[in-house]
């Protein structure tokens, strides 16, 4: 395979290290040296030529190849097993109503949160338990690392250049989750954004950080889902009230508790949808008098619909926590997701004797 | 042990574009004024709408506004900029 | 320099990479091969000995050594120049008020947030204004890495062994930043912690993710810091109650608006130590009204005094956005500063010839 | 190129420490219980000092409880042990 970016010779590795920190082509910590050798492999595992074209950055008519996206995720950290869900990541980001570069510009500093379905994870080896949003194994650490370092490189999403963040949040590092499908008798992500069943599937939204909840006091579904909703009210007070994706991360001691009492995915969307609802009266609460103008009557939903509500099953299986993960701008940016490895109209390459 | 490595960046230079020539003058000119969106934009756009009238005699100010502020103009805002003979845009907050 | 770790022969650097990752030797990202040369360059740069003790983790009576810390220092990507602050960082996670044990064991899931004060920042290149929360520069990326992997290996306190965090947050990658001090006519944190004038200092905690707010309509103090005591009031309710060591950044927008009005680090304590207060009935408005027992009345303030607020001037330069970075478990784990090369008894090594 | 490299993990072993010698009935012992202060532990901790009493003939049964479920017993109750034929801990929630 014929790759098209220029090389460069360095003396040994760890000089090679040191040029690619001295260029700014790192988020700081350490890469893996891009050897053409490794990106074919890469390329090879996902089936695709250097040249494919991936998508096109609209904004700034960028045009982004597998092989940009190959050598960055080498850099991060990926063998060839972990690149097609780097590509599948990427093609949802590049679908429009994602707004890609909206979400890596603003000052709102938010990160790429992306969520793994399916077969895919436990090919991989992703854990969706213990630790889950701070690093629960390789997979999704380097996947989640390896957007980062694209936008970065193929987009020039640096601190100062595009990337304006007044604060950012540590997501930015690497933001990416495997669902825990066997410790739960719900349907999967995927499937609730439409993917086939038992597909594996890659769902990317433009991100805050994690808000952690916690209700260890009752087993009543209501009640627990109560302290999500309020989480998610006071996100809207104090950060954002514009209606957006939410998602919301159910570790199994919360979930458990809803699973027994019948509650299906769609139906603690529901009752989040009625729930997180807030009026603009609460603004005189949170500093935010000025901008109440005599409309204080009106009211705000966190979800336009239940279907706006990402309902994730992860987590360790103690402790009565949960997390609301917050959109980064309402409905400008919407969730995508996309199958992993489901081409229906290509044929495996020919065996090589 | 040398290492060959691979440049991450995008290469690829965007299609060649040329700018417009410049105006001579402002006098009778119709002028788009394109607002991303954010509410600080107003007073400012009123502003300039109010200069480029009376110190430059302008014929016509144009204001179109960008439905979001984050995503390119729409089709329509850009079909439109042919009709004008200059356009400001920028971001606003 | 002797070092007494074991040693392995690898027969190329992408075989050591994969020899630390089968292991469970790493965070799931790439790593520096540690080379005796390099560990010992971190070790000489830090004038310290291989076997100095820098503390015992009490609960599992663990003594950790300059020689350990600097290990994986080097796999996390740190230059010598950086690893006088990990050490610093480490002095402080020792102390007992820190409660390091419990801080990483929990199903609470923190990460160790990391703060530098002082000269430090600008000898390292760390950068305390844009994106400063989700990696601005190399320095602080690579400082709070390296406590990661130090937990990691050192303690085991890897997911599923000793950390048991149910979710935990993307800050366990790396969670250090320096304040914005040229951006500021504020005292440092490390002053306000009792740190010598100038010197530098880090400061840990034990912390959760950071929860953005956003208050870009009003100038006025009390407005502005309204926002952040709301969501200090949202995080005692929906996560937890107890009062700890909160730690707020304000970045440029905010802060120009407070120092303008003469608001000094301790008048902005002063007034979220007021504000920053709920009542037990509150609960029954976030799912958990099974534990207000009739004690609705009780008052719950979200620091102790004022002092406990850590105030931090970062952030990039636009933006009326803002972070609460909530403790990890009310006043059970302490911030704690320390100061960095503040050799007092000691004198700089011979020049060698 | 082969690269030598080092173990980033703890390699001392902790002081050796060997395990009391069991004993042979519970019958007119002392048992301490110490609860690492969770809720939780009270109903556990109370229903297991009725058992010891009623089904096992202990002649006291002793409550503790850690002031900080996260940090070691505090030396008073580690001093304590001495007095006891045996000890129960563990975390509850």
């Amino acid at each position: 395979m014929q790759l098209r970016s220029r090389s460069f010779e360095l003396p040994t590795t760890s000089e090679a290290q040191e040029f690619y920190h001295s260029r700014g082509w790192t988020d700081g910590l350490p890469v893996v040296p891009p050897t053409s050798e490794a990106v074919i492999a890469c390329l090879e595992w996902a089936l695709v030529t250097a040249d494919q074209l991936i998508g096109v950055e609209p904004v700034r008519e960028c045009a982004i190849s597998a092989e940009k996206l190959a050598i960055n995720a080498v850099m991060a950290g990926c063998l060839p097993m972990h690149f097609p869900v780097v590509l599948a990541a990427w093609t949802a980001m590049l679908q429009p109503e994602f707004l890609l570069h909206g979400a890596t510009a603003s000052t709102g500093g938010c990160g790429i949160f992306i969520v793994l379905s399916g077969p895919v994870r436990k090919e991989l080896g992703a854990s969706g338990e213990i630790n889950v949003l701070g690093g629960s194994d390789r997979a999704t650490s380097v996947i989640g690392r390896a957007i980062r370092l694209g936008l970065i490189n193929i987009l020039n999403v640096s601190p100062g250049a595009i990337d304006r963040s007044t604060l950012g949040h540590p997501g930015k590092f690497s933001y990416c989750l495997a669902e825990d499908e066997e410790g739960t008798g719900w349907e999967t992500l995927g499937e609730a954004q439409g993917m086939p069943d038992q597909a594996s599937a890659v769902t990317v939204l433009a991100a805050g950080a994690p808000r952690q909840i916690m209700n260890e006091w009752t087993t009543v579904p209501e009640e627990i889902l109560d302290t999500y909703a309020a989480e998610m009210r006071a996100n809207m007070l104090n950060y954002s009230i514009w209606a957006g994706n939410y998602a919301i991360v159910i570790p199994k001691q919360h979930r458990d508790h809803l699973e027994a009492a019948g509650w299906s995915k769609a139906d603690v969307a529901n009752y989040i949808h009625d729930k997180a609802r807030v009026k603009r009266a609460a603004w005189s609460d949170v500093g935010k008098s000025a901008v109440i103008r005599g409309k204080g009557e009106i009211q705000y939903s966190a979800l336009s619909s239940p279907e706006d509500l990402l309902v994730i099953a992860a987590g360790g299986p103690a402790g009565g926590f949960g997390a609301i993960i917050p959109p980064w701008l309402g409905t400008k940016s919407r969730a995508v997701t996309v199958p992993i490895g489901a081409c229906l109209d290509c044929e495996p390459p020919a065996i090589r004797p | 042990m040398p290492v060959s490595v691979l440049d991450p960046t995008t290469e690829a230079v965007n299609l060649a574009a040329t700018s417009a020539a410049r105006l001579g003058s402002l006098q009778g000119t119709t002028i788009g004024l394109i607002s991303n969106g954010k509410e600080g934009t107003q007073g400012f756009f009123t502003h300039l709408k109010r200069l480029l009238h009376d110190r430059y005699n302008v014929a016509e100010v144009v204001l179109r506004t960008k439905h979001n502020y984050s995503a390119p103009a729409e089709a329509a805002i850009i079909d439109e900029i042919q009709n004008w003979h200059a356009v400001v845009t920028g971001i606003g907050d």
